[in-house]
């Protein structure tokens, strides 16, 4: 886990580019650590406008993985559903956010074979995890569409996608590429696999699911509404096996051994 | 240097209760956050005499310039608060002010009689507002029972008992008066207003709670009338918050009649907001005359 | 349609009293402000037994997602209410709805009576809540004042009396209960929580009335959770409004238990502000269950 | 006076320039009318991110007098002092402006000889009156500085200058013009004189004193805090001889003979 310096800092956009259905946002971030652990996260927010759109939000600021680290810059890649996100993806170079980060604790050091499956926008920070652990990684995506499945093309290798509408890939879930992988190689034979997993609550609960019936071990970074990110407003939490726990400090990345069914957020 | 119930400050803003973890922070900024410690006085999250999980998720909607919480101050305990929070707090380069709720008299008398004989706690603040759990509410917004719960708890300690006042009451400054007569050495205000959210899609209670406290600079105007009257109305310091997120903000608190301000939800916004408040209080304060005398009365 | 205490409504959107004129407004937009009213039931500003200036300027300041009034309701009496402003506020489309606060009982009883004898009018307001001057608060906050008033005025009238409450209460449903019981036909609520702002030059007190009353999208999740609250307390029909400016909003008070809503600050940014949330609330309507039906109780 | 059509409507912005100090916004406003009166004026904000400025401000509309009515194209001229002529002055082309106008009353239809007093940005609705009587008005303005007076060049002819610290025109205040002026051509001689004045508080004050000592006709558009714009707040009231009146419907231009003196707004 790295710490984050103290108190919020102005990052310079450096590029907001579309790709496909998301929207990449690459800010220069000199004073902030180099080395921010694949799963932890940064809040973000606008210098100028922060707030003041459809229904006078946002007002707090937002929590995005990182997708990626190099040369004292941070990718991040974000899908517009609300205020908050809307406002990010129209930042305009020369504009500043104001960024505190990294936060939370990220994927742990992998033991054995990883396995990368990612849902949606929770591609994200399994980019900067196969950054970490090689292009040889195994990926598994899902994405509703071929608009969203854009995303992929970040990846290194050939990641194996799954879309919602066959557009491109798999007509399936993510989940079936898992089970497919985990059928192909289960955990018996050479390294045992441990899966990574980000992706919307369903997509989630079916890998924690899956996992626990192979015996396979998961970690999965998860997501909840976050105001602080830093642990001050106890607002985050998640129904764990030793009860709820706050997603910003103890997590967002939790051991899918230690959560209820049902329990991966709201 | 600002003079606090006797505890000397070397300034006047402090966090809201319940708004920051220092020891959570800690973990996330390392120990930076002690060097840079954004508070002149740390006051921990609300205490219980037994654990609780706190309300079930979610939590936290945000509304136009604010937030409503509903989370039920969840907590270790008393216990709990000793064993593990109580020595880690005491690093911090700051006074401890330990806020603490009970749930009925025995439990107050034990939490009061107990924070108040641990050295490393300079105040201690009674939190009769909460309006996320049953009893705070009621409590603090009569004069009557909340002259009765500091009567009692009074004579159990030598720390100074700061008040924490309910602003979703008729009078604050009638429970003020009540609480100064019956002993307190302090008044802060204000907690959260109450507050409520659907979900905009099942047109259900958004929160896990179903209602929660509105914070943030929504209520800055409601909480500034509310100090300025309390402040009228007894000679206790105040500690003044809701809202504030500038040193201009914090200046308009103590003009009001504060002693010293408390930084809340801004600090969710950016961890060193105590700080750049506080900083920018003083630059105010070099041009503006002396605050702290409580010019608006 | 919609039936507020026996009156038909073509649609659920009032305004707030106070917050439109629309005797000005027609002088400003011209008929076609007849003919796109944007309201279902127009609710006229209180008016007193005496004519009254009101308070002295300034009487505005913006708040972060709001605003604070100190107004003090300047009106031309009720004489001057009946010779000037009654034949043209007939003029409008909808049922009318006058709203009245008295310094006494005395005043209370003739305004009611007075008016309650006009065609012209469909439903009167009784404005127990004006934060802005020294009456209104004290008697709308308390069960009791507020009960003995409505038993006074109740037989004074045939037409429907609708309570408008307080926010600035510790129970505004106990207030409500108190009003059902004695007869009253609806309520109404929230009226403006009390604020207020220093000069950002000077740190006197800005409004020339001290303090005010904030209203607009800040204040919406407080107002939320005091219409849900007493629509659990009281059969009555209740009024919802604090900072509806969408139809999800007045939406979101329809499930909450409202039977009406009223628009308040949202017109001043958008005149035909009404109109709009009327019109996103039936499109709503459509897609979603009855809302009328108060569905969170 | 010229009604407004009901509601606010979007204006595209057509262009945003700096005049020295000011800003002028220009847009279209092909449904709003074509005759708007010289001193009646407009509430704006902007259709995106209005608010969440500096303190979370602006949330309100604000009012400015009409600098120009030209084919269907409205000019505003605007001095950047708070959080939203702020976010005003940075509008960007193709944005839109939500307007609601015209609205109030303004100059009174001119009897006499009209002599145009403006200060500062209260110049703004004498542009207006100045196009409606001709080219050969005369046109008095004060400005802070070299820089606020550039937006004297908007005028026809040649509008006489004071400055506060002399770097154009007169070193004066325009009062001082304004006495010249009258004592040149006292109101005894010729056609009598009308004031049309629009300026800061102090200003208008020593404008009204003036006219009153020396006997002459003044109107005065005064500015006070306004929330709507169209009689709904009671919020922009102003003391007048007959008591309190609303800027906004019985204003902004009021007959200096109707004030108390110190009256003239806050
Ligand atoms: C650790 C973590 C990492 C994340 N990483 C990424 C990432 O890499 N990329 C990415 O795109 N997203 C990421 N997210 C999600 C991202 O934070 C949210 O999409 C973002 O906060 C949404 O904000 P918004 O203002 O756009 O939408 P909001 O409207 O704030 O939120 C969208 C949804 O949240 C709910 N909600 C909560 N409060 C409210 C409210 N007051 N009003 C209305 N709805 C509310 C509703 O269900 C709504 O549909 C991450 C979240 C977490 C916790
Ligand atoms: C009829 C009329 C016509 C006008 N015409 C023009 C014009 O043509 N051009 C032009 O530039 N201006 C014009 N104005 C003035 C213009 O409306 C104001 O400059 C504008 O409203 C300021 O808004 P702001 O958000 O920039 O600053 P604000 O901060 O809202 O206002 C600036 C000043 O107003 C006071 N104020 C009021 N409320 C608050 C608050 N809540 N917080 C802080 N300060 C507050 C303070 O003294 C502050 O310094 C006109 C005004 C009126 C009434
Ligand atoms: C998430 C959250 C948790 C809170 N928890 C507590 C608490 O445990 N005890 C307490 O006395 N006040 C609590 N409060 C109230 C704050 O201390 C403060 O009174 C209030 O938020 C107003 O200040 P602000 O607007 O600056 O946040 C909490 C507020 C928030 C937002
Ligand atoms: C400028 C202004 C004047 C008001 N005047 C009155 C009044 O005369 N009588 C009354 O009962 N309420 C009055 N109110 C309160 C409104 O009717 C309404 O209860 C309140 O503003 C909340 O609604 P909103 O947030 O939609 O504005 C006034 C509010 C404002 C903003
Ligand atoms: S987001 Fe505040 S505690 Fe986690
Ligand atoms: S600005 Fe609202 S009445 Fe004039």
């Amino acid at each position: 886990m790295t710490l984050a310096p103290f108190g919020r800092r102005l990052a310079p956009l450096v590029e907001n580019r579309r790709i496909g259905a998301y929207q990449l946002l690459i800010v220069d971030d000199p004073d902030g650590p180099r080395d921010p652990q694949p799963g932890q996260f940064y809040m973000l927010a606008t210098e100028e406008r922060w707030g003041a759109g459809e229904g006078e939000r946002p007002y707090l600021p937002r929590a995005f993985s990182f997708a990626r680290a190099r040369e004292g810059r941070l990718w991040f890649l974000l899908e517009d559903i609300g205020p908050g996100t809307h406002r990010l993806a129209q930042v305009g170079e020369g504009e500043n956010l104001w960024i505190t980060g990294p936060l939370g604790i990220g994927f742990d050091e992998p033991a054995g074979r990883p396995l990368l499956v990612g849902g949606g926008i929770g591609a994200a920070p399994l980019l900067c995890l196969q950054d970490q652990l090689g292009p040889e990684t195994k990926v598994l995506l899902g994405f509703r569409s071929a608009d969203h499945a854009e995303a992929a093309n970040l990846f290194a290798g050939e990641p194996q996608i799954a879309t919602d509408d066959g557009s491109v890939g798999k007509h399936a879930l993510v989940t079936e590429l898992l089970r497919e992988e985990l059928d192909l190689r289960p955990p018996t034979s050479g390294l045992r696999p441990t899966v990574y997993s980000c992706g919307p609550p369903p997509m989630l609960e079916a890998v924690r699911a899956l996992a626990s019936e192979r015996g396979v071990a998961a970690q999965l970074a998860l997501e909840s509404g976050m105001a602080c990110g830093f642990g001050a407003c106890f607002g985050c939490v998640v129904p764990t096996k030793d009860g709820y726990v706050r997603l910003c400090v103890d997590g967002p990345v939790l051991d899918a051994a230690d959560l209820v069914p049902g329990g991966v957020g709201h | 240097m600002v003079d606090l119930c006797g505890v000397q400050l070397r300034g006047p803003v402090l966090n809201g209760s319940g708004t920051y973890d220092a020891i959570a922070a800690r973990r996330a900024f390392g120990d930076e956050l002690l060097e840079r410690f954004p508070f002149d006085c740390f006051v921990s999250k609300t205490i219980t005499l037994a654990p609780r999980q706190g309300n079930p998720p979610p939590r936290l909607w945000e509304t136009p310039a604010g937030l409503i919480n509903s989370i039920g101050l969840p907590n270790k305990g008393l216990a709990g608060f000793l064993a593990e929070d109580l020595p880690k707090l005491a690093e911090l380069p700051v006074p401890l002010c330990v806020s603490v709720m009970g749930f009925d008299h025995d439990e107050l008398n034990e939490l009061v009689a107990t924070v108040g004989a641990c050295d490393e706690v300079a105040l201690m603040e009674l939190n009769f507002s909460c309006p996320n759990v049953e009893t705070g509410l009621i409590m603090g917004a009569d004069p009557a029972e909340t002259a009765a719960a500091v009567e009692a708890l009074r004579p159990l300690t030598q720390k100074p008992l700061i008040v924490k006042l309910t602003p979703n009451a008729t009078e604050p400054a009638a429970v003020a008066r009540a609480a100064e007569a019956a002993g307190a050495d302090g008044v802060s205000l204000i907690n959260t207003l109450k507050g409520m959210a659907l979900d905009p899609k099942t047109h259900e209670p958004w929160l896990g709670g179903t209602t929660g406290g509105v914070s943030g600079p929504a209520v800055r105007a409601i909480a500034l009338e509310q100090v300025h009257s309390v402040s009228k109305a007894v000679q206790l310091p105040v500690i003044g918050m809701g809202g504030i997120a500038s040193g201009r903000d914090a200046a308009d608190f103590l003009t009001a009649g504060a002693t010293c301000v408390a930084v809340g939800t801004e600090s969710f916004r950016d961890p060193a907001a105590g700080a750049r408040i506080g900083a920018e209080l003083r630059a105010l304060s070099r041009k503006e005359r002396e605050f702290s005398s409580g010019a608006v009365r």
